[in-house]
């Protein structure tokens, strides 16, 4: 039996101008299990707390309710001052008096009966209220990141230099990711490796970054301050710490058939390589599908070549167990596949390319050593024509609804080097509409319309055809002409749409990370915590949350390392103590409430029961209290009641309705 | 009899070592649940075995050995919803799937005015009722369980072998939704009414909850003192609207339509009508994917205003 | 002996209404169940049974008993007011109207139920002669005679007219009030209607049940025997069987929070629920096969022990229509007596 | 049937708020001094998805006329997806509701975000005007608390 | 004898905290008088409105005409109320309910043999204290009484203060584990009674926790004593109190009527099912 005391405070005349206060102490006083009532014109003030507490002790009080303000306002106050005089500080409750009562109810009688109502509610809540104490986890002083592009490098490196050691899992042989195979960026079009690789060094470097390249994900388990992972190092067969990288078992491999995946196949690899001059780790990998070893037992001129004796074919995959406090995801994107968008003679015709392969043909390390050449016949181009929104903001089904948002600033881009480097050439940029939102955004592409005449056509391509001798011929409409249009074009380049990284999805299932339905990873609030995930401890970095540019990829990089920092800079969790409970005697096991559990906080387990019938081992759920965020989807879920909210359960609620309907 | 020779075959192999299926009653047209460890040749099945065995296989599979759990199709989506639901270890099952083609009521016998029956047999689509007072034809299709006249269809799921599929016949008359329009065509006085009166004949015997394959929580709420919830005898029509309302609520998305909960009803209230509620509404509203509709969601699902706006005596 | 032409039967009801509420026999909604006589409500004459028995007009299924109110540290008890005014129930059966001596055994004894005793006193129980049993029907395995059944007054429809026996002073000070419409005969009629009932009764399939067995074997060893470990098998736990029985009479008294009061009420309870005798620490009735054989232990020999060899069984054939998955007291009782 | 002194009918209205957009929006409302009816008492809970089917017969149990529920618009829950699990819960409960014949004006969802006081305010009044319409709930009472 | 099923209104007159979990509720009429009498053994069912109601063991001897006694064990819903209770709170109460240890027959000046655990001492405590309010009516008292700890003997002044005084009652104390201060026996009960080799000439009353009852009964059949020379009391799932409820019976008898005294040759007659 409980031993409550009410705490009716004036608020100076905001409560007491509209309700008689003294009525709802007096009131109240007559409520079962309430041993004492008092009023006093501001209970927030130190008096008004001293009050509490003198009452808590001297009257052995084991529950506290306090009519004020909104509890979004003092609750944490006054719980504070339970505390202080030894009560749980969860053991006590506001009755809203304020902002839903005397604030906007004039009439003194009316206002005056509400509050002793809400009293009564909260009265009868605290009855039931039971003395609850916040979980503590210790967190594991270390942080993985997922993905090794530009989001994860300047994650991880803003991670390392506030001291805490940060692990990267790169599927690839290499870090760096999409920006690595970028020309210029926009709109300032400084050169992408040059500002990239620097990071890159500095990441492989630092003491308190590992890098894992050519590495997966292969199991998560834990939760937040303490997962457990499990990372498969794909055999290289290169041993990387013998490896000198010199390069000269690249040059003596005799298989000269893999595509070269940095230059999206645009020309050919040996079988052993290194993806690209400033690769990170600068060793070299065997593409076994491509390795003559591999395939016939005969050669190894590579591994009789190697100085370093650092090839080694027996190699296995290699699985590395971690702990980790936090995880960021930075999975990064691909440009879709163009197979269901025929009309454009992607498949069909050499010359029609994606924007990124354009990328690759304007760079100097690419396969054209950066000179403007057509893939057909390596010849020139004088008309080019890209196609914006190829796949996005389609809702045709084929592509994707939302707006790959780089494509308009990129296509500027490419369209004023174009014109830039070989100003003989007709470019022409077909748009459903140009977006440039951003710093100097809108300068950067009027200065391509402008500064370098490029053709800016809206309207989109309808179909892109062979007018059987041999020229490519475009067609397509001038929405503001009203005209039909057919260019003769030697290149036409897609600005393909963008997608999250395919291995997303399965890593999300890994994490228990939501996904939307375009499977971008999806933030615990879209406003107020855009880089963290529902899930606790798991932080969303670039393109994998949504479709970012680099200044935007890097900047919300800082944001999900600050997270990460400030999670790791704690020695021990304090979890939300209002959290669900599973009554392991009542569960029956049927997983409803984990499938309505955005968190995944909840496990099963077999486990032995005794409910009076004698004992058995039941499959029962159990809530882990670390990750449990306290929202209650599950206790609706349970059809049998055993799954309960720890200070909002359904007793007190149960008890709270009662009271209002007296 | 093809079920018994199967039977035998499969619990020599090792399939099984015992069977769940039903057997004679006392008298000549009842059939009753039952354990065979032996004596095979006394299952019976037949168009009187209305009952739907699945629920018993919580308590059969915590004890050691496999079981040889007779099926009808309705029976195999309730062993289904167990399964998923980890209320039975299936590993211990050997479900077989049973033929059917729809099983006979023998209330409606009776309310034709037969009485003193003693026996019933079947010849194709003719039943002989043998009584007291001589004997007498039915049409078959005239007495089968309202449950089989808009049953949800004949194909057994996840029965580990089905037997001789070609002898179930399809018995659906009805529009499965029938009912609920009807009732949704009436307007909220007249619907009001018609619940009131029906559910405050409800005993309260939980027949309709203890049968149900849905209703499989090792505690019931309504018997849990602790839930707060509790609410054990009918002592006010509210109670009555309580516990169906709840229990309807709770088997929503769950429910497999078999109809047990209206064939066991002692007092006929038509409990399907409730489920068959929900299962319509979920169908227009979310489609009538396989996964449970409460558990799952999309963003732009209706709002529940989709009610409020929606005009009387909606269809 | 008195009669009344069949064509006045809604005279009759009229006039016992008026004379004091008057419950008998009518359908709803598919099932059949003692209701209020109003005009429109028709006899269910061709019913055999009611879905519940007449037990629930002296052991209802739920009575407010009193309440209560708590202020600070003093209780208030509110006395209900039970209400005890005259009634009269028409159509019930024989075995129905045996049921009332079982249950009279039960409240009746010291200490007498109050609640009980004071609706007992003011009904006045109008029995009807059963003139078709039915495949479920097995009262005369009890003695109960389905031709001459107990009650206050006796009635026979035959074709044509109504025959009133009045049998106990309640009974006859009723009948005092009817003497206009019901005209004095000798009875002679009703003999071959009463003939046709007991040959048909004698036919009835369960009619021969023996209890022998039961009678003349030691509680333990009927206790122990192995049949409990198969039989319970099909019982799905609920309490539909208990609910309809005219003889069961378990019951739970519980509290109902009202917000201002507490209020108390006995409701029936069932024997077959899993919770009918947990306790804080076990339940000593641990799986339903113990449970299911408290049910029929209870009917067949632990009532008979206490109450001089009576049997709370009166061959209804309630459970043997409506348990869902056909178990019943005869297939129980035959059984295990391995009849 | 409750009456004040003026002899008009006064409803008893039970509004479930979650914590995160709908409370805070009734406190908007207050600090905005948006009169709504006195008969609506909020219940706090942590997230619209709390509210269990049997919160809301209960307090018609108990003598409510009118229960609404109000949560954070869809999207922006505070644990991302638990109002969309009430959304479905609730539309089917009231289109059940609805079918045993309540009124159906009786039970009400609505997103009310943190910011918006005035819509707290406006949606209370609304929803307490047409339960003055609609008189006492006589259909899911609990004699026993009458 | 309070009508069927309605309580009477009873008052905590005094509240004597006895153990850690259990305390002793005195309790009277409103009008200061006791509710009503008793025979020791018998048992009283006591309720809070909206909490609960359960049968207890009146701990009180009928020989106290003042008021009754009741020790309670905090063990669930109604007892956690039943502590958290203040003197002057009031009660409902109703009984007395079943048969009590037949004193003024089969027991009559016989030597009787008390054997207890924990707060199985409570429905004894009655008889004891009876026996020796009429203490020329009965031969020599032996109490074992055993519990867990020292702090967990219930009523230990009152048996040390006024039972031993009495040269005709013998008192033998025994705890389960060793602890400070404590320089009596240590071990289990059934183990003490075996060891105290007691005459088979005396009548046992015996009452604890079920294991304990169990082992204690084979010492004692295997000391000599016969199954009729035994007596214990039961507690089990009581609900009415006046046998119509149907759920505490054990076969054909009914605890809250035919019991809840049972000697162990009757309870042989009967279904194992309690």
């Amino acid at each position: 039996m409980q031993r409550i005391g009410v705490f009716v405070c004036h608020c100076g005349s905001n409560i007491a101008a509209a309700v008689d206060v003294k009525q709802v102490a007096e009131t109240l006083k007559n409520e079962p299990n309430v041993v004492f009532a008092a009023d006093y014109p501001y209970m927030c003030s130190e008096n008004g707390q001293q009050l509490i507490r003198n009452a808590i002790k001297e009257n052995q009080l084991t529950g506290v309710v306090v009519c004020s303000c909104s509890p979004r306002m003092h609750e944490a106050t006054f719980r504070k001052t339970a505390e202080e005089s030894g009560l749980n500080p969860y053991m006590v409750e506001i009755a809203n008096i304020r902002e839903q009562c005397s604030w906007i109810h004039k009439d003194r009688m009316t206002a005056t009966a509400k509050a002793v109502v809400l009293g009564r509610a909260a009265i009868a809540k605290v009855r039931l209220n039971a003395p609850l104490t916040a979980g503590e986890s210790p967190v594991v002083k270390r942080a993985l990141v997922i993905g090794g592009g530009i989001a994860g490098i300047q994650t991880a490196l803003d991670i390392a230099e506030a001291g805490y050691p940060v692990d990267i899992v790169e599927k690839k042989p290499t870090i760096g990711g999409k920006m690595a195979q970028l020309d210029k960026t926009f709109p300032t079009l400084d050169c992408a490796a040059c500002i990239l690789t620097p990071k890159m060094v500095e990441a492989a470097q630092h003491e308190n970054i590992t890098l894992y390249t050519y590495s997966e994900i292969e199991e998560v388990k834990g939760y937040v301050g303490n997962f457990r992972v499990k990372i498969r190092k794909k055999a290289r067969y290169v041993h990387e710490d013998l490896c000198s990288g010199c390069g000269v078992c690249t040059q003596k491999c005799p298989s000269r058939k893999g595509g070269n995946e940095f230059n999206l196949s645009l020309d050919k690899r040996g079988a052993i390589y290194i993806p690209f001059a400033q690769a990170i780790p600068n060793v070299p990998v065997i593409d076994t599908e491509q390795c003559l070893k591999f395939k016939t037992g005969k050669c190894g001129l590579c591994q009789m070549n190697c100085a370093a004796k650092a090839i080694d074919f027996s190699q296995q995959d290699e699985i590395v167990e971690q702990e980790y406090g936090a995880i960021v995801a930075a999975t990064g994107f691909n440009p879709i596949s163009l197979d269901k968008f025929g009309e454009f003679g992607y498949q069909t015709y050499p010359d029609v390319v994606t924007s990124l392969e354009f990328e690759r043909i304007l760079n100097a390390a690419g396969p054209t050593k950066g000179h403007l050449e057509r893939p057909s016949d390596g010849k020139p181009p004088k008309t080019l024509v890209f196609v914006q929104c190829v796949g996005s903001r389609d809702t045709s089904g084929r592509g994707k609804e939302y707006c790959s948002k780089i494509c308009c600033m990129y296509t500027a881009k490419h369209a004023m080097l174009v014109r830039e480097k070989y100003p003989d050439t007709e470019v022409y940029v077909f748009y459903i509409d140009v977006r440039t939102p951003g710093k100097n955004f809108d300068e950067f592409y009027r200065r391509a319309v402008e500064q370098y005449g490029v053709h800016y056509i809206k309207g989109m391509v309808g179909k892109v055809y062979d007018d059987g001798a041999g020229h490519l011929m475009v067609r397509a409409s001038d929405l503001l002409a009203n005209e039909q249009l057919t260019i003769s074009a030697d290149m036409v380049i897609l600005a393909a749409a963008t997608e999250p990284d395919k291995t997303a999805r399965s890593l999300a299932t890994m994490l228990t990370a939501s996904m939307d339905t375009n499977d971008f990873f999806t933030e615990a609030h879209p406003k107020l915590r855009p880089v963290e995930s529902p899930t606790a401890g798991v932080f969303l970095s670039g393109f994998c949350q949504g479709p970012k540019d680099i200044p935007e990829t890097v900047s919300q990089a800082g944001a999900a390392a600050v997270k990460v920092i400030g999670l790791l800079s704690k020695n021990k969790l304090k979890s939300n103590p209002c959290v669900a409970r599973s009554d392991s005697l009542v569960c029956s096991g049927c997983s409803n409430c984990e499938k309505v559990c955005p968190f995944g906080a909840i496990t099963y387990t077999e486990a032995e029961v005794n409910d009076g019938t004698g004992k058995e081992i039941r499959r029962i759920a159990v809530v882990n209290e670390a990750v449990c965020h306290g929202c209650g989807a599950c206790t609706v879920a349970c059809p049998s009641g055993a799954m309960d909210l720890k200070g909002f359960s359904s007793n007190q609620i149960f008890a709270e309705v009662d009271a209002i309907c007296r | 009899m093809q079920i018994t020779k199967t039977i035998k075959k499969l619990v020599s192999e090792g399939k099984a070592d015992r069977v769940f299926g039903w057997k004679k009653g006392e008298l000549g047209f009842d059939t009753e649940p039952a354990l065979f460890t032996e004596d095979f040749d006394s299952v019976v099945y037949n168009s009187l075995c209305g009952a739907n065995l699945c629920k018993y296989m919580i308590n059969e599979t915590k004890k050691d050995g496999t079981v040889l759990l007779l099926l009808k199709p309705c029976d195999s989506r309730g062993l289904q919803l167990l399964t998923k639901e980890h209320r039975v270890r299936r590993e211990k099952i050997y479900a077989l799937g049973v033929p059917c083609r729809g099983k006979i009521d023998v209330d409606k016998i009776s309310d034709k005015g037969i009485k003193g029956m003693i026996d019933i047999q079947e010849n194709g689509d003719t039943l002989t009722v043998v009584t007291l007072y001589g004997e007498q034809t039915v049409p078959r299709q005239d007495v089968l369980y309202e449950k089989c006249l808009s049953c949800v269809g004949k194909e057994h799921v996840g029965c580990d072998e089905v037997l001789s599929p070609e002898l179930s016949e399809d018995t659906t008359v009805n529009d499965r939704f029938a009912g609920v329009t009807a009732l949704e065509e009436k307007n909220p006085e007249a619907r009001f009414a018609f619940w009131r009166s029906q559910l405050s004949k409800c005993i309260r015997c939980n027949a309709c909850r203890n049968v149900c394959p849905a209703c499989s929580c090792v505690k019931c709420i309504f018997d849990n003192p602790s839930s707060g919830m509790d609410s054990k005898a009918n002592a006010d029509d509210f109670e009555e609207n309580l516990y169906h309302i709840i229990r309807s609520f709770h088997v929503c998305g769950r429910c497999t339509d078999c109809g047990e909960c209206s064939r066991v009803c002692p007092e006929k209230i038509p409990l399907h009508l409730l489920n068959r509620k929900y299962i319509k509404d979920i169908h227009k509203l979310y489609g009538d994917g396989d996964e449970a509709a409460l558990l799952t969601f999309t963003k732009d699902d209706a709002e529940p205003s989709v009610v409020y706006e929606r005009g009387e005596g909606h269809a | 002996m008195r009669k009344l032409s069949s064509d006045r039967m809604s005279e009759l009801f009229e006039r016992l209404d008026s004379l004091c509420p008057l419950y008998l026999p009518g359908e709803k909604d598919g099932a059949v169940s003692f209701v209020r006589y109003e005009q429109g409500v028709d006899y269910a004459v061709g019913a055999l049974n009611t879905v519940r028995s007449a037990k629930d007009f002296f052991f209802p299924q739920v009575e407010n008993i009193a309440a209560f109110r708590m202020t600070g540290k003093k209780i208030e008890i509110l006395e209900n007011q039970n209400g005890n005014e005259p009634f009269v129930v028409f159509g019930v059966r024989a075995c129905d109207a045996a049921s009332f001596s079982l249950l009279d055994q039960v409240f009746l004894s010291e200490p007498v139920d109050p609640y009980y005793r004071d609706r007992r006193e003011a009904g006045t129980v109008i029995t009807v002669a059963c003139g078709e049993p039915d495949t479920s029907c097995f009262c005369t395995a009890f003695g109960i005679d389905p031709a001459e059944p107990k009650g206050d007054i006796s009635v026979w429809l035959t074709d044509g007219f109504l025959y009133w026996q009045p049998r106990t002073d309640k009974g006859e000070n009723l009948t005092e009030n009817l003497t206009d419409i019901l005209e004095e005969c000798d009875g002679g009629e009703i003999k071959s209607y009463q003939d046709t009932i007991k040959t048909i009764a004698n036919q009835l399939p369960l009619a021969n049940l023996n209890l022998s067995y039961w009678e003349n074997t030691d509680e333990k060893e009927i206790f122990a025997s192995p049949v409990w470990d198969e039989i319970y098998k099909g019982c799905l736990g609920c309490g539909l069987c208990t609910f309809v029985c005219p003889t069961c009479q378990c019951y739970d008294v519980r509290d109902f929070d009202c917000g201002e009061t507490v209020r108390k009420f006995r409701c029936w309870d069932s024997c077959m629920y899993s919770d009918f005798t947990r306790m804080a620490h076990g339940n000593p009735r641990k799986t339903q096969k113990e449970r299911f054989r408290q049910r029929f232990m209870h009917k067949l020999k632990y009532f008979p022990e206490n109450n001089g060899g009576l049997v709370s069984c009166v061959g209804c054939g309630r459970c043997v229509r409506s348990c869902p998955q056909g178990l019943n007291i005869v297939k129980t009782a035959r059984r295990v007596s391995d009849d | 049937m409750p009456m004040n002194e003026n002899g008009e009918f006064t409803p008893l209205i039970v509004a479930f708020c979650c914590n995160w957009c709908s409370y805070a929006g009734a406190d908007l409302a207050g600090s905005g001094r948006l009169a709504y009816p006195a008969e609506v008492k909020i219940i706090r809970v942590p997230c619209s998805c709390r509210v269990n089917p049997t919160f809301i017969l209960r307090a018609f149990q108990k003598g409510a006329d009118g229960v609404i529920l109000a949560g954070c618009h869809p999207g922006d829950c505070h644990y991302s997806t638990g109002n969309y699990y009430t959304r479905r819960r609730m539309t089917l409960l009231f289109s059940m509701l609805e079918y045993l014949g309540i009124e159906k004006e009786r039970t009400r969802v609505e997103w009310i975000s943190a910011a918006e006081g005035a819509k707290f305010a406006a949606t209370m009044n609304d929803f307490a005007a047409k339960i003055h319409e609609l008189g006492e709930c006589k259909r899911l009472e609990d004699l026993r608390c009458k | 004898m309070t009508e069927t099923l309605i309580p009477m209104i009873g008052v905590i007159t005094d509240i004597r905290l006895d153990t850690p979990d259990v305390k002793t509720f005195r309790v009277v009429g409103r009008d200061g008088k006791k509710c009503f009498s008793h025979l020791p053994g018998q048992c009283a069912m006591l309720s809070v409105p909206g909490i609960g109601e359960a049968m207890f063991s009146i701990t009180s001897s009928p020989t106290n005409k003042d008021y009754m006694e009741f020790s309670i064990k905090k063990c669930g819903c109604l007892t956690d109320w039943l502590h958290a209770m203040e003197v002057g709170q009031e009660i409902l109460i109703r009984g007395p309910y079943g048969n009590h240890f037949p004193v003024e027959s089969e027991l009559k000046q016989k030597n009787l043999l008390f054997i207890a655990g924990g707060i199985g001492l409570a429905p004894l405590r009655s008889v004891i204290n009876y026996c020796r309010d009429n203490r020329n009516d009965y031969g020599v008292l032996d109490i074992v009484y055993g519990s867990r700890s020292k702090d967990d003997l219930v009523d230990y002044r009152e048996i040390l203060e006024e039972w031993t005084a009495d040269e005709r009652t013998r008192v033998h104390l025994t705890i389960d584990r060793p602890q400070d201060g404590w320089d009596g026996h240590v071990g289990f009960v059934p183990d003490f009674v075996r060891e105290l080799a007691f005459d088979t000439d005396k009548t046992v009353l015996l009452c604890g926790p079920p294991i304990m009852i169990k082992f204690t009964l084979q010492k004692l059949l295997e000391m000599g004593f016969a199954k009729t020379q035994i007596y214990t009391t039961m507690e089990l799932r009581m609900k009415c109190g006046v046998g119509k409820c149907g759920r505490c019976n054990i076969g054909s008898k009914y605890v809250c009527k035919d019991g809840p005294v049972f000697r162990f040759d009757e309870l042989d007659e009967l279904p194992d099912e309690y």
